[in-house]
């Protein structure tokens, strides 16, 4: 028997003897254990999970033992994947200190910047934020306007950032800042740790369309943040980001999958909300033909991820797919949206009213939070632009 | 098709009045108070006074004669900002309803004191999920109401409240009832334009046959007349909207640079305003079409279906845009947009949405 | 009475006595008079009428008397028009020397250019044909390669126009030509106009995918031009291209009204087609709803138009509006053909095949042949271009 | 929903010899000689001999066992410059109509000389303006065809017709004719595409029983299988239109400068391009899944609704930008792009239009 063999029988008899059984059940968003000081467990067996998997490192299971890690190797973490998937483990730790941070602090960060922060990210006991967008940059991140000046020991941070998801609830946020005003955009910028905690920072919740808000203005009024806290060279935090970036599709789409938003089949929403009401099936035959066209096209969706897939079980992957993902995945969400709308008519136009129900209130919810789809992350805009140079090769 | 001299007038006053009194901060302040009014009563006071609840209606019936196209320009200019107020509800629906289809006496009951703004009415007409007159369930038979409505606006404000319900002969009739002592079950509940809506339920709610208009004669087709006067209005209030979106959205790219240079400049989004444009335009065009002949005593069932219908998709895109190019803080409560966005969603199914209105117009068409 | 309402009376005795009965019916496209050397008059009622009308000058009203023109003021013309829209009387000419060339000419043309060529176009003896664009300028006009050298005495042309209209059956054309290759773009260009007699000029006709052809490309091969052709001053052409231009829309506009293509009423055909089968009744819902989608937008376009007349007669015309049409109405026409071939089915699927009729074959040529509609006169892409700066005002 | 390694390698084969040998300029020649074939026969009998007329059946009934996948690979590539062929008449439609209807004794008369490239075949099934099963007419009873059908394909060259009509039990059956013996009447005719259809009549035309695939036994599903193989093949073909079209353009893109730039950098353009190309890979995954679904067997009836609704759709856009972004010379015949155009109206009529597909799509989800 193979080591690897070895390993999947080991870590599925470590996986049963450790995973309580109430925790191998569907999540919901409730549930998930985000690190942090101020963190909670929802239950004695969410705490017990969490802290056999950090123990292990394997809330971090590639990473370095030195730092906490599981240090699995790629072979070994992705068995580790399977058998929690076979047997529905849950996630032991969402943060973006895992998924994004984490691996960047890895490739730049000095060993004393590594022997602070990792151990405590693999434990769960920092939670981290992001500060990238400020308000006046929108889809041009490079120029950025908060700034950190140089005092001797110090920087002097002065200036503010938009879309920092729960910064409220953040223990430390990593952050683009401009070191040098003279540099041409993408060269005066430095990439800064900041413990939240410090004097100047605050933080105020952002109300989107939706009534929903898990995102934050977090703002720096002479914050001092030390020199050492600075990752990578000086004015060289652009290629800090660009590692960080890499990560972040990747936790985009796990993301996805993880943050179990209730989401409703076109189809059978319309089946039961059109064969309901009997008037409604007197001005439905619009409504039918659109129903169909979408339908059709997310199957092609579906289609295209599934041939990606096979393209990359066979490693043919055709390099310009995965470019047209999130333009066509968000437009068609839209779209399905509102024809949600449009189908459940007069119970669709509020989430919170009593005339309509759990499902409605939901779809609308949804509808109103997905329009942030197309802007974050990338605007369908600069996808656009992305497709057209990199996958069509027109000029620019 | 064009204003003249005193409608351009009166659309001035009232630009200037809701540009400086009403602005979108208004329409927060009434979202915001979930159980006050549904819209400003001190404003709309102030509308009052100028005459507004009077516009359309001619001189014989107590109105000051603009004719609708009157009430086309006002709705244009509440449009702009938002503004909540019961234009659509009793000035557009209700009091056409009484002016087309009531008696002599029952006009002169009810119209002086709707067109003086002593009191305000509105109207019940919807039913399920969606807008339809054809699927209308609720009957008046025996001098009774029963079954019930969806998304009537204003109730709390309106003195009287129209009920519209079909006879046992399946003609459409129209019951005037004082919405504080009549006998009905309404849920009241705020929708995601900041405004104030109920569902009623009449199980056995008597009408006396003075208060069905008409008095016992068939007025199926004033009634139908009145509710395509309410669903060019609602258009008409969408216009103005979708107007004032498209100004501050160019405004936005023509102020924001990005990359080193304006917004404005990038040729994609040049090219989806300019096509924003062109529907704002034709669905304007329509809009001034449809009132036109209103006041020319022609039919608008064919051009209501069209002017909503457009009204309502192009409505529809002209908001996801607006968000789409205000980037990131076009889907915060912060701006203006988002209230323009979900205040479209509602509009579109006041008095019928776009399928609706593209079934009808096709039958209308013959095909 | 005035002056005017005397003109009126008197104009309309003489319309009445020189425009035979059949010259006041609907005009049909093989009956337009088109000036020329080798014109010729589809009946005898025809010439008389022609010459009845251009010995007035009345083939070109407003334009002086010395020239041949009709010498009548604004006032007048538009008394005579309204007359004749009201007699039923058919245009005695059609001549783009008449809509463009001609006022062009009497804004910038010599004496000498005037007394030579004015009268031949009011007496349409001479046929004009445009030299603008070429392969490979498109939208571009301005960096046309067409090149004139100075010999002294006369200029060397060598180059290609295309896009010339009928220039197989043209006289003479009027060409913008380089005349100095080191001055930017449009500083270098000349108006010149050029007998199509001379030698190494050449016409080859253009294949539209309609099938049909009106279109030329010309070809210019050591052609030897007089200096006295040149019209306005030498590298300034561009600015007689410019008054030619202001007289282009108005004639696009009445050319449409008078080329009298054949079209359909996309309701009523769609009545005929979809009632007639039986078996198409089957799948029309969605064609319904389209027809019905687009019957309101064309009916919109109508209304716009609509709305712009009366904003012209209350002298409040409103700037914007006129830079929409050409964009609007063009799509408009192309939906429209594509509805009308879907309703068709497979009967729209040639203009030739014994398999269809008349209607059903002319239906299908206007589909092929209005894909030009959106490229020719200014592309939709300019038409964007100008709405979004000219109408709303972005920056550029 | 990939191509396995024999599969590639066909299809580097057929693209190679397509490129080489039958350019654009091939479909010229054919649509100039318009009393000549439907297509090259010279090119066709190369295509033979590379054994394509075999390609997609299992080995036991002659093919060569690439499985319909294969025939995907070969019509990308033929599609690609509007290749005029048999593949789908013949190829696609009749032969799968045999192989799947036919009786033992059937499949061994046929087959064997159609795999080889002996002779071809094609099927008449549509009737009137549109493709339509439910709506067919043409009667087989008592061993005789009454009926008309429209747009057969490629007949003058076939050597076999196969007639689709109802039983008198209203069951679909599927007559083999041997064209130039039967008794019909024909009109052939070119269509914008320059390739030739004809119109039949059939006033009484005999069949033997031993003519009628299966010889008795239902086979409407069998029928309506091979149908749908001709629906997602003729989608097929479209794909590869479309995807050469998206690359011509955007050469012309990146070859033509304007106002002193390549017009390839034009945002509106780009972003137009960009969603071409979104277009073309989700249908292009959607016909791979459809065709990976025949050959394992499952059921296509909704596959190929969406698939031929999509490419219907699809192309005509993609055909439509292509002209537009060309400029002028996209409206000559001098330009391939108009041929392009012209093929993706034709295929649109093949085996139903979008609207067709959209409504049988929605009947088989159920709304």
């Amino acid at each position: 028997m193979s080591d690897l063999n070895t390993f999947r029988e080991e870590t599925r008899a470590w996986l049963l003897e450790h995973c309580p059984e109430s925790q191998r059940q569907p999540i919901v968003k409730s549930e998930q254990i985000w690190g942090g000081r101020n963190r909670k467990f929802p239950s004695a067996d969410a705490q017990s999970w969490f802290e056999a998997m950090s123990d292990r490192g394997w809330t971090a299971p590639t990473w370095p033992t030195a730092y906490g890690g599981g240090g699995l190797s790629a072979e070994e973490a992705k068995i580790l994947q399977q058998e929690m998937a076979r047997l529905g483990c849950r996630p032991a730790l969402y943060e973006i200190g895992i998924w994004m941070f984490g691996p960047a602090l890895l490739a730049f960060g000095t060993e004393e910047q590594k022997l602070e922060h990792i151990p405590k990210i693999v434990r769960g006991e920092i939670r981290w934020a992001q500060g990238y967008s400020e308000p006046s940059a929108g889809s041009d991140l490079a120029s950025l306007k908060t700034k950190a000046e140089d005092y001797g020991d110090h920087f002097l941070v002065n200036g503010t950032k938009i879309w920092t998801t729960n910064a409220q609830l953040a223990d430390w946020i990593f952050c683009l800042v401009r070191t040098n005003p003279d540099a041409p955009k993408q060269q005066g910028i430095s990439f800064l740790l900041i413990d939240m905690r410090t004097e100047g920072v605050s933080v105020s919740p952002i109300e989107l369309i939706s009534g929903e808000s898990e995102f934050c203005q977090t703002f720096f009024d002479n914050v001092k943040v030390p020199k050492e806290n600075l990752v990578g060279e000086l004015n060289k935090g652009w290629d800090v980001a660009k590692e960080l970036l890499k990560h972040e599709r990747a936790m985009m789409s796990s993301m996805e999958s993880m943050s179990e938003k209730e989401e409703f089949s076109l189809v059978d929403l319309a089946k039961q909300t059109l064969g309901v009401d009997a008037e409604d099936a007197l001005n439905n035959a619009e409504v039918r033909t659109k129903i169909a066209a979408l339908d059709m096209e997310m199957q092609a969706f579906a289609q295209l991820n599934e041939r990606m897939f096979y393209q990359h079980k066979a490693k043919q992957s055709d390099p310009r797919l995965p470019l047209l993902l999130k333009h066509i995945g968000t437009k068609q969400l839209q779209r399905k949206d509102e024809l949600l709308l449009e189908i459940l008519g007069n119970k669709s136009l509020s989430w919170e009213s009593p005339a309509s129900s759990h499902t409605e209130h939901t779809v609308t919810r949804n509808w109103a939070f997905d329009k942030a789809h197309t802007i974050a992350g990338g605007t369908s805009e600069i996808q656009l632009n992305i497709i057209a140079k990199r996958a069509l090769g027109m000029a620019s | 098709m064009i204003f003249n001299e005193e409608q351009s007038m009166l659309q001035d006053t009232v630009r200037a009045f809701v540009q400086e009194h009403a602005p979108v901060a208004d329409l927060r302040a009434v979202r915001a108070d979930v159980n006050g009014p549904s819209y400003n009563l001190e404003l709309w006071n102030q509308l009052v006074e100028l005459g507004l609840p009077a516009v359309a209606l001619p001189e014989q019936d107590g109105g000051l004669g603009f004719g609708y196209m009157g009430l086309l320009a006002v709705l244009l200019e509440t449009g702009k900002t938002v503004m909540a107020s019961p234009l659509v509800s009793s000035v557009a629906a209700a009091t056409s309803l009484i002016q087309l289809a009531g008696t002599d006496d029952q006009k002169s009951l009810w119209l002086p004191r709707l067109t003086s703004g002593e009191i305000t009415a509105t109207v019940a007409v919807q039913e399920g999920r969606h807008y339809s007159l054809s699927a209308m369930q609720t009957q008046l038979v025996g001098g009774e109401i029963k079954g019930s409505k969806s998304m009537v606006m204003d109730l709390a404000e309106a003195d009287l409240l129209i009920v519209i319900a079909k006879t046992a002969e399946g003609k459409l009739a129209a019951a005037v009832l004082e919405s504080s002592k009549a006998d009905f079950d309404a849920q009241r509940y705020c929708l995601m334009d900041g405004r104030k809506y109920s569902d009623l339920t009449f199980t056995q709610t008597s009408v006396a046959p003075g208060n069905i208009l008409g008095e016992g004669a068939d007025r199926t087709a004033e009634i139908e007349q009145a509710l395509n006067i309410a669903t060019i209005a609602t258009a008409a209030e969408m216009v103005g909207g979708a107007e004032s979106l498209i100004e501050r959205t160019v405004q936005h790219l023509n102020d924001r640079e990005q990359f080193d240079v304006k917004l404005a400049t990038f040729q994609a989004l040049q090219h989806r305003c300019a096509e924003m444009y062109c529907q704002l335009e034709l669905v304007k065009s329509a809009v001034f079409s449809a009132f036109a002949r209103l006041d020319r005593g022609k039919d608008i069932h064919k051009a209501a279906s069209q002017v909503k219908a457009l009204a309502n998709d192009y409505y529809q895109h002209i908001s996801n845009e607006a968000v789409q190019m205000h980037g990131g803080m076009g889907v915060t409560d912060e701006l203006d947009v988002g209230l323009y966005l979900k205040r479209s969603r509602v509009c579109n199914q006041l008095f019928g949405d776009a399928a609706y209105h593209r079934e009808r117009y096709a039958k209308a068409l013959g095909v």
